[in-house]
């Protein structure tokens, strides 16, 4: 599946875009295992302001995904 | 009389946009519509009392021209209107440029005033735009306003 | 920091005014107002199921602007603006022809957005503007609207 | 003092504009005096939707008129 990351996330852990094979289940799930990735990936994604986006649709950490899956991770949105 | 669908005008890009001409596809899309309002949003030179040199935009190909033509939809259901237009710009801009431009016709001004407030209302907390303020400097993103949020809340019914 | 009185132009005149420069006008006024909303009132080609050829739009010179600038100070009163338009024309007016503009610039939208349909709302009923609807070889006096009584008094507070 | 006349009240009456020598004290007194001129007067000036305003100013018909002064009676506005 495909992860983007977006603004200050971005930023913060240093990546724009990763690809995971195999991966979770869910959207929470995913999130686990990024965070297991290092201290900073724990402290930005754990945050409660992170949103997440599966296939351009907000949704919730609960939400199942899938193998061709787009998964975006980014904080609250700031345009207009 | 059957009402047709509105016009709907969706456009994310990094080039200025020329009001004028905007205004005009709206006032020329049909003369049973009697109100245009237009809302547009320009860089400030401060902002919460900070001097700002510019603005970077950053958005989310794809997701951003969805979220906008999903907001287009919900407006034309809820209101009777002739034309929406959105426009969002992304990049580095300057200040006083225009980054932002909401225009709606409707046949009586209240639809079209509450769809254009609506439109921007919900922009702002489900559009993926995030702003990078530039200073002397340094750069700061912009967090999320609360007065934003209360605004989108409003339109719950 | 002192807040200065808002920049005020009323304009009641035959000749069409145009759009881009008023628009122009308010976004050149100061670059610490973020929000511009315009409104644009047009002729519409049908008003209550009737077909309509034209309008004839008289006025009471001198009470008009007056009228038009205490609603003007009012709104500067209610909310902190930047710079407020208010053109009416007045005269025969064709099929699709611009009636009124109401421009507002301030720092946020929803200030901008309240102020000018304020103006408009209040302008409505009380600038002493009237209205003749021209149809297929006869006129009629347009009659005032309950809606536009209601719309003014919702600001009451 | 000046009495003027505007939109559909201006049509019905036929005129625009008066001049009243030695005129009452109050709105409603002109008024009456105004209505007295005939039939057509009397019944498009007793509407109770005619406004008036004195010296550009809305006001009620209890409002003290003087010789300077520059009246005028109209319909409700429908500008906009």
């Amino acid at each position: 599946m495909k992860i983007l990351f977006f603004g200050q996330l971005r930023e913060q852990l240093g990546v724009a875009e990763l690809l995971v094979n195999d991966g979770p289940d869910t959207v929470g799930g995913l999130r686990e295992i990024l965070a297991s990735r290092g201290d900073l990936w724990q402290q930005y994604l754990s945050s409660k302001d992170v949103l997440v986006a599966v296939n351009q649709t907000l949704c919730d950490f609960d939400t199942a995904i899938h193998e061709d899956d787009e998964i975006a991770f980014f904080p609250p949105v700031t345009g207009g | 009389m059957v009402e047709s669908a509105p016009l709907i005008n969706i456009i994310v890009q990094q080039a200025d946009f020329d009001h004028a001409q905007e205004y005009q596809r709206l006032k020329d899309h049909g003369s049973q519509y009697g109100a245009i309002v237009t809302f547009t949003g320009l860089v400030r030179d401060m902002n919460l009392g900070e001097s700002v040199s510019g603005l970077f935009l950053e958005h989310y190909p794809g997701m951003t021209e969805k979220v906008l033509n999903d907001l287009a939809k919900q407006a034309a259901q809820k209101w009777s209107l002739g034309a929406m237009t959105i426009i969002h710009r992304v990049g580095q801009l300057a200040i006083n440029q225009q980054i932002v431009f909401v225009g709606v016709s409707s046949k009586h001004r209240s639809e079209a005033f509450e769809a254009c407030q609506f439109l921007m209302d919900f922009l702002k907390t489900n559009a993926p735009f995030w702003k990078k303020e530039l200073r002397q400097g340094s750069e700061h993103w912009i967090q999320k306003k609360q007065s934003d949020e209360l605004a989108a809340q409003k339109w719950d019914t």
